[in-house]
Protein backbone atom coordinates (compact mmCIF):
# COMPACT_ATOMS: atom_id res chain seq x y z
CA UNK A 1 0.00 0.00 0.00
CA UNK A 2 1.42 3.61 -0.76
CA UNK A 3 -0.07 6.85 0.45
CA UNK A 4 1.20 10.10 -0.32
CA UNK A 5 -0.46 13.45 -0.26
CA UNK A 6 -0.34 17.24 0.98
CA UNK A 7 -2.72 18.38 3.21
CA UNK A 8 -4.06 21.67 4.50
CA UNK A 9 -5.50 20.26 7.57
CA UNK A 10 -3.73 18.84 10.42
CA UNK A 11 -2.42 15.51 10.04
CA UNK A 12 -3.62 13.22 12.55
CA UNK A 13 -0.95 10.56 12.94
CA UNK A 14 -3.16 8.11 15.28
CA UNK A 15 -5.00 7.43 12.24
CA UNK A 16 -1.78 7.06 9.86
CA UNK A 17 -0.31 4.64 12.27
CA UNK A 18 -3.26 2.55 12.48
CA UNK A 19 -3.18 1.79 8.77
CA UNK A 20 0.57 0.34 8.89
CA UNK A 21 -1.05 -1.65 12.41
CA UNK A 22 -3.99 -3.15 10.48
CA UNK A 23 -1.38 -4.83 8.60
CA UNK A 24 0.27 -6.78 10.74
CA UNK A 25 4.22 -6.05 9.56
CA UNK A 26 6.33 -7.18 11.49
CA UNK A 27 8.50 -3.37 11.31
CA UNK A 28 7.49 -0.27 11.17
CA UNK A 29 9.56 3.00 11.06
CA UNK A 30 8.51 6.21 11.36
CA UNK A 31 9.63 10.08 11.19
CA UNK A 32 7.36 13.07 12.83
CA UNK A 33 8.35 16.44 11.82
CA UNK A 34 7.34 19.33 14.01
CA UNK A 35 7.52 23.07 14.32
CA UNK A 36 9.79 23.91 16.79
CA UNK A 37 8.77 26.15 19.55
CA UNK A 38 12.47 27.07 20.88
CA UNK A 39 13.61 29.43 18.53
CA UNK A 40 11.09 32.39 18.41
CA UNK A 41 8.84 31.31 15.50
CA UNK A 42 5.20 31.94 16.46
CA UNK A 43 4.14 30.89 13.25
CA UNK A 44 5.37 28.23 9.95
CA UNK A 45 3.79 28.52 6.81
CA UNK A 46 4.44 25.75 4.20
CA UNK A 47 4.03 27.16 -0.01
CA UNK A 48 3.90 23.99 -2.17
CA UNK A 49 3.66 23.23 -6.13
CA UNK A 50 0.25 22.93 -6.67
CA UNK A 51 0.78 20.87 -10.06
CA UNK A 52 4.07 19.41 -8.15
CA UNK A 53 4.55 18.73 -4.70
CA UNK A 54 1.58 15.79 -4.33
CA UNK A 55 3.04 13.85 -7.38
CA UNK A 56 6.76 14.17 -6.24
CA UNK A 57 5.65 12.74 -2.79
CA UNK A 58 4.12 9.99 -4.83
CA UNK A 59 7.06 9.47 -6.65
CA UNK A 60 9.30 9.27 -3.61
CA UNK A 61 7.19 6.53 -2.02
CA UNK A 62 7.23 5.01 -5.53
CA UNK A 63 10.73 4.78 -5.32
CA UNK A 64 11.28 3.77 -1.08
CA UNK A 65 9.15 0.61 -2.15
CA UNK A 66 11.30 -0.08 -5.28
CA UNK A 67 14.53 -0.41 -3.47
CA UNK A 68 12.84 -2.27 -0.27
CA UNK A 69 10.94 -4.68 0.35
CA UNK A 70 8.38 -2.04 2.01
CA UNK A 71 4.48 -3.57 2.36
CA UNK A 72 2.96 -0.30 3.62
CA UNK A 73 4.39 3.61 2.90
CA UNK A 74 3.07 6.79 3.77
CA UNK A 75 4.07 10.02 3.03
CA UNK A 76 1.97 13.07 4.39
CA UNK A 77 3.02 16.84 4.41
CA UNK A 78 1.18 19.41 5.89
CA UNK A 79 0.61 22.80 3.63
CA UNK A 80 -0.55 26.30 4.80
CA UNK A 81 -0.16 28.06 7.84
CA UNK A 82 1.10 26.06 11.16
CA UNK A 83 1.27 26.59 14.97
CA UNK A 84 4.02 25.55 17.44
CA UNK A 85 4.15 21.58 18.57
CA UNK A 86 2.14 20.89 14.61
CA UNK A 87 3.29 18.16 12.63
CA UNK A 88 4.73 19.14 9.41
CA UNK A 89 5.25 15.97 8.48
CA UNK A 90 4.70 12.12 8.83
CA UNK A 91 6.83 9.17 7.22
CA UNK A 92 5.92 5.45 7.84
CA UNK A 93 7.97 2.57 6.58
CA UNK A 94 6.26 -0.73 7.12
CA UNK A 95 8.03 -4.02 6.10
CA UNK A 96 8.61 -7.85 7.29
CA UNK A 97 12.26 -6.62 8.01
CA UNK A 98 14.04 -4.22 10.22
CA UNK A 99 16.15 -3.19 8.01
CA UNK A 100 13.85 -2.10 5.09
CA UNK A 101 11.74 -0.25 7.47
CA UNK A 102 14.49 1.80 9.30
CA UNK A 103 15.98 2.67 5.70
CA UNK A 104 12.97 3.27 4.13
CA UNK A 105 12.11 5.73 6.71
CA UNK A 106 14.95 7.56 6.67
CA UNK A 107 15.76 7.66 2.53
CA UNK A 108 12.41 9.12 2.31
CA UNK A 109 12.58 11.92 4.96
CA UNK A 110 16.28 12.56 3.62
CA UNK A 111 15.09 12.79 -0.03
CA UNK A 112 11.90 14.82 0.83
CA UNK A 113 14.35 17.45 2.00
CA UNK A 114 15.76 17.28 -1.42
CA UNK A 115 13.33 16.44 -3.53
CA UNK A 116 10.02 17.39 -2.73
CA UNK A 117 8.95 21.39 -3.79
CA UNK A 118 8.29 22.83 -0.45
CA UNK A 119 9.43 26.29 0.99
CA UNK A 120 8.93 27.47 4.72
CA UNK A 121 8.25 30.72 5.82
CA UNK A 122 8.39 31.60 9.48
CA UNK A 123 6.89 34.30 11.36
CA UNK A 124 8.65 35.27 14.73
CA UNK A 125 7.18 36.31 17.44
CA UNK A 126 8.04 39.85 16.88
CA UNK A 127 6.12 40.16 13.80
CA UNK A 128 9.09 39.49 10.93
CA UNK A 129 9.22 36.89 8.64
CA UNK A 130 11.58 35.12 7.07
CA UNK A 131 12.26 32.34 4.52
CA UNK A 132 14.13 29.12 6.19
CA UNK A 133 17.60 28.46 4.02
CA UNK A 134 18.27 24.32 3.40
CA UNK A 135 20.50 22.92 6.04
CA UNK A 136 24.29 22.66 4.99
CA UNK A 137 24.10 18.86 5.31
CA UNK A 138 21.07 17.87 3.50
CA UNK A 139 22.34 17.70 0.20
CA UNK A 140 25.28 15.75 1.69
CA UNK A 141 22.53 12.97 3.34
CA UNK A 142 19.94 13.16 0.10
CA UNK A 143 23.32 11.99 -2.00
CA UNK A 144 23.91 9.39 0.65
CA UNK A 145 21.17 7.50 -0.95
CA UNK A 146 22.32 7.63 -4.83
CA UNK B 1 10.76 34.66 -30.08
CA UNK B 2 8.65 32.73 -27.73
CA UNK B 3 6.17 33.04 -25.64
CA UNK B 4 5.55 31.03 -22.19
CA UNK B 5 3.95 30.88 -18.83
CA UNK B 6 6.30 31.63 -15.63
CA UNK B 7 5.20 30.50 -12.03
CA UNK B 8 7.05 31.75 -9.29
CA UNK B 9 7.63 30.75 -5.74
CA UNK B 10 8.75 31.76 -1.93
CA UNK B 11 10.99 34.60 -1.85
CA UNK B 12 11.19 34.45 -5.64
CA UNK B 13 7.63 35.15 -6.05
CA UNK B 14 7.40 37.79 -2.84
CA UNK B 15 10.47 39.66 -5.17
CA UNK B 16 8.95 39.62 -8.19
CA UNK B 17 5.49 40.85 -6.37
CA UNK B 18 3.06 38.13 -8.54
CA UNK B 19 2.82 34.43 -9.07
CA UNK B 20 2.56 34.08 -12.38
CA UNK B 21 2.65 35.84 -15.84
CA UNK B 22 3.22 35.36 -19.44
CA UNK B 23 5.99 36.72 -21.11
CA UNK B 24 7.23 36.65 -25.21
CA UNK B 25 11.39 36.52 -24.78
CA UNK B 26 13.35 38.72 -26.91
CA UNK B 27 15.36 37.24 -29.63
CA UNK B 28 18.19 35.15 -28.48
CA UNK B 29 16.32 34.02 -25.21
CA UNK B 30 17.24 30.22 -25.90
CA UNK B 31 18.06 28.58 -22.37
CA UNK B 32 16.25 28.82 -18.68
CA UNK B 33 19.39 30.58 -17.99
CA UNK B 34 19.21 32.95 -20.43
CA UNK B 35 15.68 33.99 -18.95
CA UNK B 36 16.90 34.09 -15.67
CA UNK B 37 19.03 36.49 -17.20
CA UNK B 38 16.88 38.87 -18.72
CA UNK B 39 14.10 38.82 -15.76
CA UNK B 40 16.99 40.07 -14.08
CA UNK B 41 17.77 43.32 -15.97
CA UNK B 42 13.95 43.89 -17.19
CA UNK B 43 12.73 45.61 -13.83
CA UNK B 44 14.30 46.32 -9.95
CA UNK B 45 11.93 43.34 -9.31
CA UNK B 46 13.80 40.63 -11.20
CA UNK B 47 16.66 41.96 -10.41
CA UNK B 48 16.09 41.10 -6.71
CA UNK B 49 14.57 37.93 -7.31
CA UNK B 50 17.62 36.81 -9.81
CA UNK B 51 20.74 38.44 -8.70
CA UNK B 52 22.14 35.02 -7.88
CA UNK B 53 21.39 33.02 -10.59
CA UNK B 54 22.76 29.69 -8.59
CA UNK B 55 20.38 29.92 -5.79
CA UNK B 56 17.07 29.77 -8.12
CA UNK B 57 15.53 26.23 -9.25
CA UNK B 58 13.80 25.57 -11.76
CA UNK B 59 10.98 23.11 -13.39
CA UNK B 60 9.58 22.47 -16.70
CA UNK B 61 6.20 21.24 -16.87
CA UNK B 62 5.98 19.32 -13.70
CA UNK B 63 9.97 17.93 -13.92
CA UNK B 64 12.78 19.40 -12.00
CA UNK B 65 15.05 21.09 -14.73
CA UNK B 66 18.44 22.87 -15.30
CA UNK B 67 19.52 26.57 -15.86
CA UNK B 68 21.12 25.53 -19.16
CA UNK B 69 17.75 23.32 -20.78
CA UNK B 70 16.31 24.90 -23.94
CA UNK B 71 13.14 26.42 -23.73
CA UNK B 72 10.17 26.14 -25.90
CA UNK B 73 7.50 28.39 -26.96
CA UNK B 74 4.26 27.80 -25.08
CA UNK B 75 6.34 26.51 -21.71
CA UNK B 76 5.36 26.28 -17.86
CA UNK B 77 8.23 27.53 -16.36
CA UNK B 78 8.30 27.29 -12.34
CA UNK B 79 11.07 29.59 -10.90
CA UNK B 80 11.80 28.97 -7.09
CA UNK B 81 14.81 28.67 -4.10
CA UNK B 82 16.07 25.17 -2.97
CA UNK B 83 13.25 23.45 -1.13
CA UNK B 84 13.25 23.52 2.44
CA UNK B 85 10.28 20.85 3.26
CA UNK B 86 10.39 18.31 6.03
CA UNK C 1 12.93 12.42 29.40
CA UNK C 2 13.76 8.89 29.32
CA UNK C 3 11.33 5.51 29.38
CA UNK C 4 12.41 2.23 29.61
CA UNK C 5 10.44 -0.45 30.80
CA UNK C 6 9.22 -4.28 30.28
CA UNK C 7 5.56 -4.49 30.29
CA UNK C 8 3.53 -7.81 30.23
CA UNK C 9 0.20 -5.84 29.34
CA UNK C 10 -0.28 -4.78 25.59
CA UNK C 11 2.17 -1.46 24.69
CA UNK C 12 -0.10 1.53 24.02
CA UNK C 13 1.20 3.11 21.22
CA UNK C 14 -0.98 5.91 20.92
CA UNK C 15 -0.26 6.80 24.22
CA UNK C 16 3.25 6.51 24.41
CA UNK C 17 3.60 8.41 21.37
CA UNK C 18 1.79 11.71 23.33
CA UNK C 19 4.62 11.57 25.34
CA UNK C 20 6.58 12.91 22.87
CA UNK C 21 4.01 14.38 21.14
CA UNK C 22 3.65 17.16 24.04
CA UNK C 23 6.84 17.33 24.11
CA UNK C 24 6.68 19.31 20.85
CA UNK C 25 9.99 18.16 19.44
CA UNK C 26 11.46 18.82 16.14
CA UNK C 27 11.87 14.96 15.40
CA UNK C 28 10.64 12.19 16.10
CA UNK C 29 11.55 8.52 14.84
CA UNK C 30 10.24 5.29 16.06
CA UNK C 31 10.56 1.49 15.49
CA UNK C 32 7.48 -0.55 16.35
CA UNK C 33 7.90 -4.40 15.61
CA UNK C 34 4.97 -6.63 15.78
CA UNK C 35 4.33 -10.39 16.20
CA UNK C 36 4.08 -11.58 12.21
CA UNK C 37 1.47 -13.22 10.94
CA UNK C 38 3.47 -15.12 7.51
CA UNK C 39 4.98 -17.68 8.86
CA UNK C 40 2.21 -20.04 10.56
CA UNK C 41 3.29 -18.81 13.87
CA UNK C 42 0.01 -18.86 16.01
CA UNK C 43 1.51 -17.26 19.19
CA UNK C 44 4.77 -15.47 20.52
CA UNK C 45 6.39 -15.58 24.17
CA UNK C 46 8.85 -13.32 25.19
CA UNK C 47 11.02 -14.51 28.16
CA UNK C 48 12.92 -12.01 30.36
CA UNK C 49 15.30 -12.00 33.08
CA UNK C 50 13.49 -10.49 35.88
CA UNK C 51 16.89 -9.06 37.42
CA UNK C 52 18.10 -7.90 34.06
CA UNK C 53 16.08 -6.40 31.49
CA UNK C 54 14.52 -3.91 32.87
CA UNK C 55 17.94 -2.76 33.92
CA UNK C 56 19.77 -2.99 30.25
CA UNK C 57 16.71 -1.20 28.31
CA UNK C 58 17.60 1.70 30.95
CA UNK C 59 21.26 1.38 30.00
CA UNK C 60 20.37 1.54 25.93
CA UNK C 61 18.38 4.47 26.97
CA UNK C 62 20.78 6.31 28.70
CA UNK C 63 23.80 5.57 26.05
CA UNK C 64 21.21 6.77 23.65
CA UNK C 65 20.94 10.05 25.24
CA UNK C 66 24.77 10.37 25.78
CA UNK C 67 25.17 9.70 22.23
CA UNK C 68 22.92 12.06 20.75
CA UNK C 69 20.74 14.96 21.43
CA UNK C 70 17.88 13.52 22.12
CA UNK C 71 15.16 15.40 24.35
CA UNK C 72 12.97 12.16 24.97
CA UNK C 73 13.56 8.45 24.34
CA UNK C 74 11.37 5.81 25.28
CA UNK C 75 11.73 2.18 24.66
CA UNK C 76 9.47 -0.71 25.66
CA UNK C 77 9.36 -4.12 25.55
CA UNK C 78 6.45 -6.70 26.13
CA UNK C 79 7.03 -10.08 27.81
CA UNK C 80 4.75 -13.01 27.98
CA UNK C 81 2.12 -14.25 25.68
CA UNK C 82 0.95 -12.25 22.40
CA UNK C 83 -0.29 -12.92 19.28
CA UNK C 84 -0.15 -11.86 15.79
CA UNK C 85 -0.29 -8.44 15.28
CA UNK C 86 0.89 -7.41 18.94
CA UNK C 87 3.41 -4.94 19.27
CA UNK C 88 6.20 -6.68 20.71
CA UNK C 89 8.68 -3.67 20.95
CA UNK C 90 8.70 0.09 20.56
CA UNK C 91 11.34 2.52 20.02
CA UNK C 92 10.81 6.35 19.90
CA UNK C 93 13.82 8.98 19.98
CA UNK C 94 12.81 13.29 19.59
CA UNK C 95 15.16 15.78 19.34
CA UNK C 96 15.51 19.03 17.74
CA UNK C 97 17.44 17.58 14.53
CA UNK C 98 16.10 14.97 12.05
CA UNK C 99 19.71 13.27 12.21
CA UNK C 100 19.65 12.71 16.02
CA UNK C 101 16.36 10.96 16.06
CA UNK C 102 16.57 9.23 13.04
CA UNK C 103 20.21 7.69 14.71
CA UNK C 104 18.72 7.08 17.66
CA UNK C 105 15.87 5.18 17.13
CA UNK C 106 17.93 2.80 14.75
CA UNK C 107 20.39 2.74 17.57
CA UNK C 108 18.16 1.78 19.95
CA UNK C 109 16.63 -1.03 18.01
CA UNK C 110 20.17 -2.69 16.77
CA UNK C 111 21.65 -2.80 20.26
CA UNK C 112 18.06 -4.35 22.35
CA UNK C 113 18.49 -7.46 19.44
CA UNK C 114 22.03 -8.07 20.60
CA UNK C 115 22.03 -6.35 24.39
CA UNK C 116 19.32 -6.94 26.22
CA UNK C 117 18.41 -10.71 27.76
CA UNK C 118 14.84 -11.54 25.84
CA UNK C 119 14.36 -15.09 24.26
CA UNK C 120 11.47 -15.36 21.67
CA UNK C 121 9.22 -18.94 21.71
CA UNK C 122 7.51 -19.47 18.81
CA UNK C 123 4.17 -21.62 19.05
CA UNK C 124 2.90 -22.66 15.24
CA UNK C 125 -0.47 -23.55 14.16
CA UNK C 126 0.28 -26.74 14.25
CA UNK C 127 1.25 -26.98 18.24
CA UNK C 128 4.60 -27.37 17.82
CA UNK C 129 7.24 -24.96 19.77
CA UNK C 130 10.48 -23.73 18.73
CA UNK C 131 13.00 -20.71 20.94
CA UNK C 132 13.77 -18.11 17.72
CA UNK C 133 17.20 -18.15 16.49
CA UNK C 134 19.13 -14.88 16.25
CA UNK C 135 19.52 -13.68 12.69
CA UNK C 136 22.66 -13.54 10.85
CA UNK C 137 23.24 -10.01 10.32
CA UNK C 138 22.33 -8.64 13.95
CA UNK C 139 26.19 -8.80 15.53
CA UNK C 140 27.24 -6.69 12.36
CA UNK C 141 24.31 -3.91 12.47
CA UNK C 142 24.85 -3.75 16.35
CA UNK C 143 28.82 -3.83 16.05
CA UNK C 144 27.89 -1.04 13.27
CA UNK C 145 26.83 1.22 16.01
CA UNK C 146 30.79 0.62 17.88
CA UNK D 1 34.89 -25.61 46.72
CA UNK D 2 32.42 -22.92 45.59
CA UNK D 3 28.86 -22.70 45.73
CA UNK D 4 26.85 -20.62 43.70
CA UNK D 5 23.22 -19.98 42.25
CA UNK D 6 22.36 -20.82 38.55
CA UNK D 7 19.53 -19.52 37.05
CA UNK D 8 18.70 -20.71 33.52
CA UNK D 9 16.79 -19.04 30.78
CA UNK D 10 14.75 -19.99 27.01
CA UNK D 11 15.84 -23.23 25.71
CA UNK D 12 18.90 -23.67 28.86
CA UNK D 13 16.30 -23.48 31.05
CA UNK D 14 13.97 -26.03 29.27
CA UNK D 15 16.81 -28.47 28.43
CA UNK D 16 17.73 -28.75 32.28
CA UNK D 17 14.28 -28.65 33.32
CA UNK D 18 14.53 -26.47 36.31
CA UNK D 19 14.89 -22.16 36.16
CA UNK D 20 17.37 -22.48 38.93
CA UNK D 21 19.15 -24.13 41.26
CA UNK D 22 22.14 -24.22 44.49
CA UNK D 23 25.29 -26.15 43.22
CA UNK D 24 28.41 -26.80 44.97
CA UNK D 25 31.21 -27.28 42.20
CA UNK D 26 34.06 -30.13 42.96
CA UNK D 27 37.65 -28.11 43.46
CA UNK D 28 38.90 -27.07 40.05
CA UNK D 29 36.02 -25.09 38.77
CA UNK D 30 37.39 -21.95 38.14
CA UNK D 31 35.47 -20.47 35.61
CA UNK D 32 32.18 -20.09 33.50
CA UNK D 33 33.55 -22.39 30.92
CA UNK D 34 34.85 -24.91 33.60
CA UNK D 35 31.01 -24.82 35.28
CA UNK D 36 30.01 -25.56 31.55
CA UNK D 37 31.82 -28.29 30.88
CA UNK D 38 31.20 -29.51 34.63
CA UNK D 39 27.25 -29.05 33.51
CA UNK D 40 27.24 -30.99 30.50
CA UNK D 41 28.79 -33.86 32.33
CA UNK D 42 27.02 -34.10 35.29
CA UNK D 43 23.47 -35.94 33.63
CA UNK D 44 21.71 -36.04 30.47
CA UNK D 45 20.12 -32.62 31.05
CA UNK D 46 22.97 -30.80 31.70
CA UNK D 47 24.45 -32.33 28.26
CA UNK D 48 22.09 -31.54 25.93
CA UNK D 49 21.78 -27.54 27.65
CA UNK D 50 25.67 -27.21 27.39
CA UNK D 51 26.30 -29.81 23.84
CA UNK D 52 27.56 -26.41 22.62
CA UNK D 53 29.32 -23.64 24.85
CA UNK D 54 29.99 -21.15 22.01
CA UNK D 55 26.24 -20.55 22.28
CA UNK D 56 25.69 -19.82 25.74
CA UNK D 57 25.97 -16.77 26.79
CA UNK D 58 26.77 -15.40 30.55
CA UNK D 59 25.67 -13.24 33.19
CA UNK D 60 27.38 -12.85 36.97
CA UNK D 61 24.65 -10.75 39.15
CA UNK D 62 23.11 -8.17 36.45
CA UNK D 63 26.07 -7.77 34.44
CA UNK D 64 27.29 -9.74 31.03
CA UNK D 65 30.00 -11.47 31.59
CA UNK D 66 32.46 -14.08 29.56
CA UNK D 67 32.98 -17.76 29.42
CA UNK D 68 36.62 -17.20 30.84
CA UNK D 69 35.65 -14.83 33.49
CA UNK D 70 36.42 -16.58 36.80
CA UNK D 71 33.74 -17.70 39.36
CA UNK D 72 33.49 -16.61 43.17
CA UNK D 73 31.98 -18.25 46.04
CA UNK D 74 28.30 -17.04 46.29
CA UNK D 75 27.82 -15.56 42.85
CA UNK D 76 24.87 -15.29 40.89
CA UNK D 77 25.29 -16.81 37.44
CA UNK D 78 22.69 -16.89 34.95
CA UNK D 79 23.26 -18.79 32.04
CA UNK D 80 21.43 -18.72 28.58
CA UNK D 81 21.26 -18.75 24.44
CA UNK D 82 21.78 -16.08 22.23
CA UNK D 83 19.36 -13.20 22.99
CA UNK D 84 16.39 -12.21 20.35
CA UNK D 85 14.09 -9.86 21.68
CA UNK D 86 13.05 -6.74 19.46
Amino acid sequence: MKRALVTSGAIDVVTEFAVHDRGGHGATASFIGRVRGDDGVSELMLEHHPAMTAAALDALATQAQARWALDCVSVIHRIGAMQRGEVIVLVLASSAHRDAALAGASFLIDRLKTDVPLWKRETLVDGNQRWVEPRANDEARAAGWD
Amino acid sequence: MLSMNISYFAWVRERMGKGSETVTVPTGIATVRDLIGWLATRDAAGAAAFAEPERIRVALGATMANLDDTLGNGDDISLFPPVTGG
